[in-house]
């Protein structure tokens, strides 16, 4: 109810919207929804924060290690940001360092 | 002034309520809203830290979240029941991130825990400065 | 179980972030959307009343909201400084409310003020009963 | 913030939308409103109530209060109600026995 999660195919790229709050409360659901994803399967992920209302340092742990994931099995991940309000915790944090952000969807799975 | 003074158990998804108290006092403290989105962050921080730091050490006490202002400081300080000797999962970044967005960050012991205490100048006072 | 406690300094503009946090709580004990209802205005009813009452008599102590669950009951109590004798300028009216929509709702002399309890049976009990 | 209010007229009714909560913190504001239009002429008023997310007795108060500055100058106040929520605290004190409560603005208006 907090965080609602979907996911949809572009070619072989896994494209993950997230809605809501990521939180220490809901971070354990991105987690597992990104790992079961990576588990059968997808390599490369483009994780949509566009409509995500906050974002802590829990959730960006879970991003870490999803990303950590992806690089096991040769992939990548695109985050697509939008708004100040979460940018501002990448640029705090540096992560934005080690995961690119794009804009929109469609530049995140091209790149 | 005390604003308000939220006791809450040490649950994650308590950290969900004790983020809008503050939002909410922070607004009626007339504290502009790109000012908001750090306190959220920064207190979120600081809390989820304290839950997830006494759910390690099996410390089922409450976690006390106080906010106050006065005509210079919003303040919002933290206890809960850990050692400040115990070192964080994170590696330190929920701190960090708090330290990084309030103008003033300090832990210290108190009681018989920690005491995590953030302020931040009110609006009206950095006009006032002379 | 203790679910949450909020201390306000009796001024009407808290009154609405003590009905987030009570609704917050009944959420998070799985009380249905339609009893969440009831629950936040009478809830919000006694607290108002209790702000109110505190401000005719001019006593600014904060005014405490204790919300706790067990398997049984999701119970209310709003602790204010005021004498249970005092009478309302509403007729009554907020309290009547109250008492409608609670379970339970009692007043009795607390501390040195008044104490309000209201309480709710939860789902599960209603279920459970042979 | 808490609390919007807008005024229109239709013919000589006028229509008062509230959105928001109505609540010991804002019910000055609903009063204010209303006793302003009522000293500037508005005998006959509606009151809009589809939007608003919470009533509690206070705001009952304001209703009954500028209900009785209406009938001391032969005008009535008129309700719109659409939710169970709302309609609830009308059945609970009776004060439905009082102020009219319709479905739609312009029943409330041509009633
Ligand atoms: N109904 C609710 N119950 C519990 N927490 C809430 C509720 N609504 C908002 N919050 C929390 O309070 C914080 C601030 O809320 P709010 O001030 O409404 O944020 P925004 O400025 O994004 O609208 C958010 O982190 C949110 O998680
Ligand atoms: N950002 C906020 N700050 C303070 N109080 C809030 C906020 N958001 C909601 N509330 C209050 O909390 C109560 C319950 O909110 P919520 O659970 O979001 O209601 P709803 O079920 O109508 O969405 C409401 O009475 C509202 O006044």
């Amino acid at each position: 109810m907090d965080l609602q999660l979907s996911t949809r195919q572009e070619g072989d790229v896994a494209v993950v919207s997230a809605a809501g709050e990521i939180d220490v409360f809901t971070a354990p659901d991105l987690d597992a929804h990104l790992a079961s994803l990576q588990s059968s399967g997808s390599t490369n992920l483009v994780v949509d924060l566009t409509r995500v209302a906050f974002l802590d340092s829990t959730g960006l742990g879970v991003l870490v290690k999803a990303l950590k994931r992806a690089r096991d099995t040769g992939g990548w991940i695109h985050l697509v940001v939008t708004t100040d309000r979460i940018r501002k915790i990448f640029d705090i944090t540096g992560l934005d360092a080690s995961m690119p952000i794009f804009d929109t969807v469609e530049a995140a799975v091209a790149s | 002034m005390a604003t308000a003074t939220l006791t809450i158990p040490p649950q994650a998804e308590q950290v969900r309520t004790a983020r809008l108290v503050t939002t909410a006092a922070a607004r009626r403290c007339g504290v502009p809203e790109d000012r908001i989105d750090e306190i959220r962050l920064a207190v979120g921080e600081v809390i989820a830290r304290s839950v997830l730091r006494q759910q390690r050490a099996g410390l089922v006490n409450p976690v006390v979240v106080d906010i106050t202002d006065d005509d210079e400081l919003f303040t919002v300080r933290v206890q809960d029941a850990t050692a400040p000797e115990q070192s964080d999962e994170d590696g330190g970044m929920a701190l960090s991130v708090a330290e990084a967005l309030a103008f003033e960050c300090d832990v210290r012991a108190a009681g018989s825990g920690s005491m995590i205490r953030m302020a931040w100048p009110l609006a009206g006072d950095l006009l006032d400065i002379e």
